[in-house]
């Protein structure tokens, strides 16, 4: 072996170095760092977020808001409202002057009135904010909640225990979500388990929701633990004598909580629909109380004369789920460790 | 779609004229032929005649069930009064009233060329009135009234001899009915024009699944089966003798019926000329009805009758704290009725009462007027001198039970609340299906109670055109039952119950009459129930309908007269 | 590949049972869960007349007074031998699949899903061809022409498609595109063996109106899938060969892709099949979406039960068959199985 | 064998099949631009071999993909002039004349190749081989249908079967047996050795004249690296083609190219013919990559005594942290082999005896599982202060038998005496305690670290789930510990992301550490980390074990690193132990002939050296042949 090598300098290159090289630049930053700034730069789910924040005050304010710019939500004015077709008067001194186009939207009424009745449509559309936003936030936690500690414990302890529960989600996910959940809510009688009246059905349309559409979250959850198990760190964990739980709750969950977050972005318009679309189909909130898939189940019948009244709910569900959507978009490419920028 | 014949306004409009149609004939015609094509947006609760308690289904079935009575077929007043159609006569009665005798015309038959006997007319009844199987929708007056019929079990408890034990009924001859009433009833006759009366013979039978094809004793018969919340359609019967019914010209050749269909579609094809009749009878929906009473070319096209309903809500005179009369007079006083009257769709919606009783029928008084208020608006000062009689000086709070899928009536309940939130009467609306509504919620006065359900809004529209036929059910304490219940605001007055049995052995209308007014009146001063509307429907009367009137009887059109100018 | 064919079919019809069974308890022991009585569950499918004698009647009638288990094994039994009912004296033979006859119309339930087969089927499969194509093709090019004009209008479109509740476009375009501008003809169901053009001329809207939602959807997942897949090893390795830009799009690109789209879609298509609830309920199409939903709203539990049933074998099956053409499309789940 | 192409510039001689000159590539990113290479100036004569060597993230990569214009249609800016078989990639144009506003001169004017010129250069005059055989390959696609595709791109008139048959040409080339059948066969289908050679055959197909392998063999077994650069050289020796070899390790390219370019953050430092660059190395970062080579003919003892001599001289310079007296005591030890504590200690620490691991494997015509023995009959005895090495190729079963250790499988049968104690069969919850004792690094230092704790958590939390409540003592302890491993104690609050490998792998020591164990079993803890970084952590673990007085038990497939930490090795194939003595016998002489495969797949620095090799190997798989026919 004639190999020309007695290298004496070897020690020299060890530290400094190596110490700084790691160090270095965006490596510095965590992850939720990089994220953060990434979502400063886009734009369009910046927009989003501020929508969802000011929903969310719009939600938590709306008795002082409702007092600011409009009347209480279920106030009627039916000296504004035509007697004979049940749409809003263009002016209320003049019966015959024919309606008004715009459903007397102005300065008084901001978003105008609903027909027959003449309640505040802003008043309403913002209390509806409230059922719409406490209904999608608790289910979609339920939905976390169960799809997160299914998911986890079937990704991890795999085996009979995750054919047992990926079996479920799968029957789950083989329901006729929407049929079965308006029948579910059907059966469920008036006043049960210690609830009454709209405490019982907000109760039971967020149960429905959060309890059927937890296998999305359980899958996602059940996916990312598969791969994380394999890391070894778990391993590691395991070797220095930590239990299960630790392992569970200590390493794996805080790995996750970026994806449930940002999937959970996403889960919240699926529900805002969802609960929409039960609300329309008639097992929703009872009245006077204001939900944004109810008026709008009921303005079906008043398009001709009142278009505003479809309209207004129609376009208070899409702006939500639209702002909810930008935002989850983009909270996963900011946490998306593959986009370049 | 508007994509046919959409000139349903403009020149046609000279010789027709708004509401028209509610006081005499519209297109008066003999011509026959067409289709005639019926839509609604909800389903028959059966299209067989003894099992359906639908306005329109009663009206609608006589194309192919005939009766043993029959309304009159004219406009006006006239359309109530009684005459024979299955039967030679009007049935005569003993002196008490508890035995009528009835003929039936000889020669008829049905769609297969069988005979129609007495017989047939007597199981019919049997089967839809008596046994544990009895079908169930319709009324159930045969089993309350005949005698001698508490031990019968029905027809499908003996399968040999089906109408062994029923002695109600007898059939001396094929041709004859007499009906053994337990106890006098001078009304009787009103109950011989229910399709109950429809004869069926008992090996055509089938339970409630005759409905998918009614063997015909009309002019018109099942073109096919009935699919339920699809279709029913109608062919011509030629066994029918035209001789001998007074009540169906038969226009039309063949009638159509698509179940199921949007309100919103339904007048939509009614404006286009699409379509001829709303089975349902209910009138145009909120939409195109805001759309043609202010179009002046639609105007004439439209009439404003009444649909014979009161719309009112319940008083429960059995939950706290409206257990306690002036507790329930407080709601009478605060209510503001405008605003109620425009929930269910203003004056073309219907007129405010300040009875029960229908105008149309005899012994309607509207000068009872209990509770006035300014401008109908409520008198809220009134009001809470009411609620410190009963104790219940800030209000007190109970529960108004409505049928969810009923936006005028969830309205209304709106409207209430609203009104009685300013005297501080705190309402919690709950919705409930419509489907259950009447049997397991408001129904039930247990669940009434549970869940104290002080309020309900309901509507009712007379069996018949009188006071009992009317009141009897929803105001008499007899017909409180557990479950199916219509006397929702559980009102047991002695006096009350006393003036039923009274006018049943009332033999002179006009006596009757004064006893319905006084009824009435008892029921307004119990504040059992507050009135909400006489309901009035607006209709749309297509171009090419003939013959058009509006039947008192049923309080729609007389869907025997009608005939089409379509292919 | 046959065992894996066998085991994912047994799978399904393991699957399947458990459905029914979870279906029985949700509607069967719920409500007394939820403390009502046997003569309450009676008194809900007893008819106008709920005299004491009727509602007895009722009970035996369905047997809401056996032992679950009992009703439970009637009612499997049913659907695989038939059963036998009484209708005043006729009894008749309701052959297997029987789910029983409607509570309220005294229909069998199963020819009644049948017979509402054709309408949810044609909505449900052109409605997918739209959508799968339009979405597909969309997400492809904005994949391609990512950042451009094209690429953002489309994605825009598509987030405004996934925010917009159903029906809400559809009562917006029956209200205006039918009513209001008459630029589409109105919903309506004709068989397609009666008269082509009226069938799909009566469904352009629904079709259209329920491909937009989930074409949106595969349009962004599309994109998404083919910016993923564009990064992968193996496209470097196909340009690296000198291939043109459309073969490595369309050939190495795209079968990556949809192959996980074609999960979705499995799903997608099975729950559309058991009934596009909203869609025929917004269009007054007759098919079993709507079936149900009047069911449901008369507590019709016979049929609520087979219309539960029935869209959860479409979404079984359609799983089934995305499974065996997942085995085809991606050689390795074959022996991974 | 001629170099031709020794002078210092590249002159632009039109007969190079690959000239670069004055190349830079840029990465836009959040932080600024990344120079990924900076004026990189090299060129490749038709027929000859460079070498491209270079620490992780020189450039080595962007400048390869850059020859193939794979940069095009990515933000990436590239200047320069890039000629490849006669194309211009990429081409600048300085205007003399002109000037711009500010009087400075023109911004350069970059020509480049078009699209379509670019497409019908790749594959058909320069083909790739890219570092991952596993994911560079379409999963959905049969090998044959990829190859034929490349090969009808660029012969378009070639029929199917013609086409089939330059592909079955050249899988047979590349030694897929059976190619005929094979070319069915999905990529899964194939090991990774076999994949990488689906992808040279797939670069052959059109008959090349340049190859570029960038890191072709980073992801494989000695063995098969081995395999892979002979091949490489045959072809190259066969076909006349150029090649480019890239790769992080000099010993590789060493045996297979004429000439080496050495890079270092984007730049060249060093260019010359192999032999001169290895032997009279003239830049200092040449130099510490030769030192950082770990050599199989270097013994343990000779890499002890260098690496204490090491630490002597840099303490001398630093301050000592250590009482002198204790240092001084070591230095000095003599540089003897230390004794293998094996006869004077009557009872070992660990007693491994007969253990097998079963695994079932899915699979089988009627979905049921057949058995599968990763570790099959393994005894071993393992003494205290003494340094056991493991070698073996991938899924030997090292890994396996390293779980079972610690524990963390359950040995399906045989017994594992940890100090005299049974463990077996322990339950889990009776382990934790005995966990102290035991611990081990990972071979991934990537993976091995919780991304979401910070390294003080993740290093406390071996305190913390032995019962420790206190969390100061619990912080001083760790920032200690950071401090022993050469790190800094305010690094405590750091998320592992912000760490290099090396310092990662340190990390993962002070873990394993922590407890105290009498224990450490190291899995590969060095093969993820280029070879300066390796030399480091190898540097520490060596360190450790003499102020710790540990037993480790050192898992490697790489025979010099085994070689120069080990006090005995084992030799692992196919689950079993096939060689177990003294580390040094076992590589001077071989007695099982796995054992001198394996020494004769080991990459060594000279290139003449490297070449005997690689005629032994030949030599050796003629008699495999043989003894087969
Ligand atoms: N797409 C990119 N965007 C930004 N920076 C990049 C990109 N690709 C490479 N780099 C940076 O360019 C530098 C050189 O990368 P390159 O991949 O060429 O290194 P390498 O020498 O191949 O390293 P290794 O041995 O790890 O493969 C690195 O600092 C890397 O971070
Ligand atoms: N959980 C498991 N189930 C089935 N087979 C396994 C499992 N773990 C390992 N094996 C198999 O056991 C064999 C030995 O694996 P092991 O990881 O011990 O190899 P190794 O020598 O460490 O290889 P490497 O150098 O690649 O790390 C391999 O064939 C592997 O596929
Ligand atoms: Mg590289
Ligand atoms: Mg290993
Ligand atoms: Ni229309």
């Amino acid at each position: 072996m004639t190999a020309p090598l007695d290298a004496p300098e070897s020690a020299q290159h060890a530290e400094p170095e190596a110490m700084t090289e790691g160090v270095r630049g965006s490596a510095n930053r965590s992850l939720r760092q990089i994220a953060w700034q990434r979502l400063k730069r886009d734009k369009i789910a910046l927009a989003g977020g501020i929508v969802v924040i000011l929903l969310i005050l719009i939600a938590i304010l709306a008795p002082l808001l409702s007092k600011l710019f409009g009347y209480p939500p279920n106030e009627f004015h039916q000296d504004l409202i035509d007697p004979l077709t049940g749409g809003v008067l263009a002016d209320p001194n003049n019966p015959m002057g024919g309606l008004d186009p715009l459903g007397g939207m102005s300065g008084d009424h901001l978003l105008g009135l609903e027909p027959v009745n003449g309640r505040d449509m802003f008043s309403r559309i913002v209390y509806g904010a409230q059922i719409s936003l406490l209904v999608a936030f608790a289910a979609t936690l339920l939905c976390v909640f169960i799809g997160t500690v299914l998911g986890i414990i079937a990704g991890y302890f795999g085996g009979w225990v995750d054919t047992v529960i990926s079996r479920a989600m799968d029957i789950f996910l083989a329901f006729p979500l929407l049929l079965f959940a308006i029948a579910l809510a059907g059966v469920i009688p008036d006043g049960a388990f210690g609830l009454s009246g709209n405490g019982l059905r907000i109760g039971v349309l967020i149960f429905i929701i959060g309890f059927f559409n937890w296998p999305y979250i359980g899958r996602i959850v059940r996916g990312q633990t598969l791969t994380l198990k394999e890391r070894e760190f778990v391993e590691a964990a395991r070797s220095l004598g930590a239990s299960n739980a630790h392992i569970l709750f200590r390493e794996l969950l805080p790995n996750l909580v970026t994806p449930i977050l940002v999937y959970s972005t996403l889960l919240i318009p699926t529900n805002i629909l969802f609960e929409a679309a039960l609300s329309f189909l008639g097992v929703g909130i009872n009245p006077p109380t204001p939900t944004w898939g109810g008026m709008l189940s009921g303005s079906l019948q008043y398009y001709t004369t009142s278009p505003h009244f479809v309209l207004i709910p129609g376009l208070a569900i899409f702006i939500t789920v639209l702002a909810f959507n930008l935002l989850g978009d983009g909270l996963r490419d900011a946490f998306d460790p593959r986009s370049s920028d | 779609g508007g994509d046919g014949g959409g000139d349903g306004g403009g020149g046609g409009s000279a010789d027709v004229a708004y509401d028209q149609g509610t006081t005499e004939i519209v297109n008066p015609s003999d011509q026959q032929g067409g289709t005639l094509r019926y839509a609604i947006s909800a389903d028959f609760d059966s299209p067989d005649p003894g099992n359906t308690y639908y306005g329109f289904s009663w009206n609608f079935s006589r194309y192919y069930a005939r009766t043993l009575l029959a309304y009159n077929s004219e406009p006006g007043e006239a359309a109530t009064e009684l005459v024979p159609d299955l039967a030679v006569d009007l049935p005569e009665s003993n002196d008490d009233g508890t035995e009528w005798t009835v003929e039936i015309k000889e020669g008829l038959t049905y769609e297969d060329g069988s005979e129609i006997v007495a017989e047939d007319i007597k199981y019919a009844i049997a089967r839809s009135n008596f046994g544990d199987q009895a079908l169930p929708n319709g009324p159930k007056y045969f089993s309350d009234l005949l005698a001698d019929s508490d031990d019968y079990e029905g027809p499908y408890a003996n399968a040999s001899d089906p109408l062994a034990g029923f002695g109600g009924v007898e059939t001396p001859d094929d041709h004859t009915l007499v009906f053994h009433l337990s106890k006098p009833f001078s009304e009787f006759p009103y109950i011989l024009i229910q399709p109950q009366t429809a004869p069926v013979p008992a090996e055509a039978d089938t339970g409630e699944q005759y409905q998918s094809h009614v063997l015909s004793s009309g002019p018109y018969k099942f073109d096919g089966d009935y699919e339920p919340g699809s279709h029913l359609n109608l062919v011509r019967n030629e066994e029918w003798d035209p001789e001998s019914d007074p009540v169906r010209p038969a226009l039309p050749d063949r009638v159509t019926v698509e179940l199921g269909v949007e309100q919103n579609e339904i007048d939509q094809r009614l404006v286009n000329g699409e379509l001829d009749v709303d089975l349902g009878g209910t009138g145009l929906g909120p939409a195109m009805k805001g759309q043609v009473v202010t179009d002046d070319s639609q105007k004439p096209y439209l009439d404003n009758p009444p649909t014979g309903a009161l719309r009112y809500f319940n008083v429960n005179t059995v939950v706290e704290p409206l257990d306690d009369l002036a507790c329930r007079q407080a709601i009478m006083y605060a209510a503001d009725h405008e605003a109620i009257q425009r929930a269910w769709g203003g004056e073309i919606g219907g007129e405010i009462p300040t009875q029960i009783m229908p105008p149309q029928l005899p012994g309607a008084d509207d000068s009872i007027d209990l509770y006035p208020s300014e401008d109908n608006q409520g008198d809220a000062d009134k009001a809470r001198e009411k609620l410190e009689e009963c104790g219940e000086d800030d209000g007190f709070s109970t529960g108004l039970g409505v049928r969810g899928d009923r936006p005028t009536e969830v309205a209304a309940a709106e409207a209430l609340q609203q009104s009685l939130s300013e005297v501080g009467i705190d309402i919690n609306i709950e919705q409930y299906p419509s489907d259950t509504f009447t049997n397991t919620q408001a129904g039930s006065p247990d669940f009434v109670h549970d869940n104290e359900m002080g309020l309900s809004v309901y509507g009712w529209i007379p069996d018949w055109p009188s006071g009992y036929g009317f009141m009897s059910k929803i105001v008499d304490g007899d017909s409180i039952v557990d479950a199916g219940n219509s006397n929702i605001s559980e009102l047991d007055d002695p006096e009350i119950n006393e003036l039923f049995d009274q006018v049943v052995e009332t033999e002179d209308p006009a006596e009757r009459s004064e006893i319905y007014s006084q009824i009435d009146r008892l029921v307004m001063e119990n504040a059992a129930i507050l009135p909400g509307v006489f309901e009035k429907s607006v209709t749309y009367r297509p171009e090419n309908l003939t013959n058009v009137y509006f039947h008192a009887g049923y309080a729609m059109y007389d869907y025997m007269a009608l005939g089409t100018t379509n292919e | 590949m046959l065992t894996y064919i066998l085991r994912r079919l047994g799978a399904g019809v393991l699957l399947l049972a458990v459905v029914t069974l979870v279906t029985f308890l949700i509607f069967y022991v719920v409500p007394r869960l939820a403390g009502q009585t046997t003569e309450q569950l009676a008194t809900m499918y007893v008819g106008k007349a709920p005299t004491p004698e009727a509602i007895q009647a009722t009970i035996d009638r369905l047997g809401l007074d056996q032992p679950l288990a009992l009703q439970f094994w009637e009612f499997v039994r049913g659907i695989f031998v038939g059963a036998e009912y009484q209708f005043g004296r006729d009894t008749v033979q309701c052959s297997a699949p029987c789910f029983g006859y409607s509570f309220q119309n005294y229909q069998e339930v199963f020819p009644e899903l049948v017979k509402r087969l054709p309408v949810t089927f044609s909505l449900a499969l052109g409605a997918a061809v739209i959508w799968l194509v339009g979405g597909v093709a969309v997400g492809i090019l904005s994949a391609i022409k990512k950042g451009s004009i094209f690429d953002r209008i489309a994605m825009g479109v598509a987030l405004a498609g996934v925010s917009l509740p159903i029906f809400f476009t559809g009562l917006l375009s029956l209200a205006f595109l039918v009513h209001a501008w008459d630029l589409f003809p109105n919903a309506d169901y004709t068989p397609f063996t009666e008269n082509p053009l009226a069938w799909a001329s009566g469904l352009i809207l629904p079709w259209l109106t329920l491909a937009f939602l989930h074409a949106a959807q595969y349009a962004r997942q599309t994109r998404a899938g083919m910016l993923e897949t564009m990064g992968e090893d193996y496209i470097r390795t196909a340009r690296a060969k000198g291939l043109s830009e459309r073969t490595v799009v369309l050939k190495h690109g795209l079968r990556p892709t949809l192959t996980p789209i074609l999960t979705i879609f499995g799903l997608d298509i099975g729950l559309v099949l058991g009934g596009a609830v909203l869609t025929e309920q917004v269009f007054s199409l007759n098919g079993i979406g709507r079936y149900a939903v009047n069911a449901i709203v008369q507590s019709d539990l016979p049929v609520i039960l087979g219309v539960t049933l029935f869209g959860a074998f479409f979404i079984v099956v359609c799983n089934l068959i995305v499974d065996l053409l997942y085995a085809w499309v991606d050689p390795r789940v074959r022996v991974a199985g | 064998m001629t170099t031709p192409g020794t002078g210092q510039e590249p002159a632009a001689s039109t007969g190079a099949a690959v000239s670069v000159r004055d190349l830079t590539i840029t990465f836009p990113t959040m932080d600024g631009d990344v120079h990924a290479v900076d004026g990189l100036s090299f060129e490749v004569a038709p027929g000859g071999a460079l070498g491209i060597v270079g620490e992780s993230g020189s450039g080595k990569s962007a400048t390869s993909l850059a020859l193939m214009g794979l940069h095009r249609g990515t933000k990436a800016r590239i200047t320069g002039d890039l000629t490849v078989a006669g194309v211009d990639i990429v081409k600048t144009v300085r205007e003399s004349e002109g000037r711009d506003k500010d009087g400075g001169p023109l911004p350069p004017k970059i020509v480049q190749a078009p699209d379509a010129r670019l497409r019908a250069m790749r594959g058909n005059d320069i083909a790739m081989v890219f570092q991952d055989p596993m994911s560079s390959l379409h999963p959905q696609y049969t090998i044959g249908n990829q190859i034929i595709e490349a090969y009808r791109t660029h012969r378009p008139s070639a029929s199917v079967g013609e086409a089939r048959k330059r592909a079955v040409d050249a899988l047979g080339r590349v030694g897929i047996p059976d190619p005929d059948k094979r070319i069915n066969s999905y990529p899964h289908e194939f090991s990774g050795g076999m994949r990488q050679r689906v992808l040279i055959a797939m670069g052959l197909v059109c008959e090349p004249k340049v190859l570029l392998a960038d890191e072709p063999t980073t992801a494989l077994d000695v063995t098969v690296q081995a395999q892979i650069l002979d091949l490489l050289d045959d072809l190259r020796q066969d076909l006349g083609m150029s090649l480019i070899l890239v790769s992080h390790d000099l010993a590789v390219v060493a045996g297979s190219v004429d000439e080496v370019l050495v890079m270092q953050k984007g730049r060249a430092v060093e260019r010359g013919d192999v032999r001169k660059v290895l032997s009279q190395p003239e830049h200092s970062y040449t130099r510490s990559l030769l030192a950082a080579v770990p050599r199989v003919e270097v013994s343990r003892a000779q890499r002890r005594a260098q690496v204490r001599a090491d630490r002597a001289a840099a303490k001398g310079g630093a301050a000592p942290a250590e009482p002198a007296e204790q240092s001084a005591e070591r230095t000095a030890a003599p540089a003897a082999p230390r004794e293998p504590a094996a006869a004077s200690q009557a009872e070992p620490l660990l007693k491994v005896s007969n253990v097998r691991q079963r695994f079932k494997v899915r699979g089988g015509m009627f979905g049921g599982s057949t058995d599968f023995y990763a570790v099959d009959d393994v005894s071993f005895e393992l003494y205290k202060g003494e340094t056991l090495g493991v070698v073996g190729e991938s899924g030997s079963g090292k890994s396996t038998l390293s779980r079972m250790i610690m524990r963390l499988l359950r040995p399906t049968a045989g017994s594992i005496v940890f100090e005299g104690r049974d463990i077996t069969h322990l339950p889990d919850r009776r382990l934790r305690p005995l966990r102290r004792d035991i611990q081990m690094i990972f071979q991934n230092p990537y993976s091995s670290l919780n991304p979401r704790l910070t390294i003080g958590d993740s290093i406390g939390t071996a305190l913390r789930v032995q019962g420790e409540r206190n969390t100061k003592l619990i912080k001083s302890r760790v920032q200690e510990l950071l401090e022993r491993v050469g790190l800094e104690p305010t690094h405590y609050n750091r998320f592992p992301h912000a760490f290099s490998g090396g310092q990662r792998q340190r990390i993962a020591i002070a873990r394993a550490l922590i407890l105290k164990p009498k224990l450490i079993i190291c899995d590969e803890p060095v093969s993820a980390l280029d070879v300066s970084t390796q030399d480091q952590v190898l540097r520490l673990l060596s360190e450790l074990q003499d102020d710790f007085n540990l037993t480790l038990i050192f898992v490697a497939h790489d025979l010099a690193v085994v070689r120069q930490v080990s006090d005995r090795v084992a030799v692992m194939r196919k689950g079993q132990i096939v060689e177990m003595s003294d580390g040094d016998s076992v590589y001077e002489n071989p007695e099982h002939p796995y054992t001198r495969q394996l020494l004769a797949a080991a990459p060594v620095l000279d290139p003449d050296e490297a070449r005997r090799h690689r005629a032994e190997r030949a030599r050796l798989r003629g008699q495999a042949q043989e003894s087969l026919a």
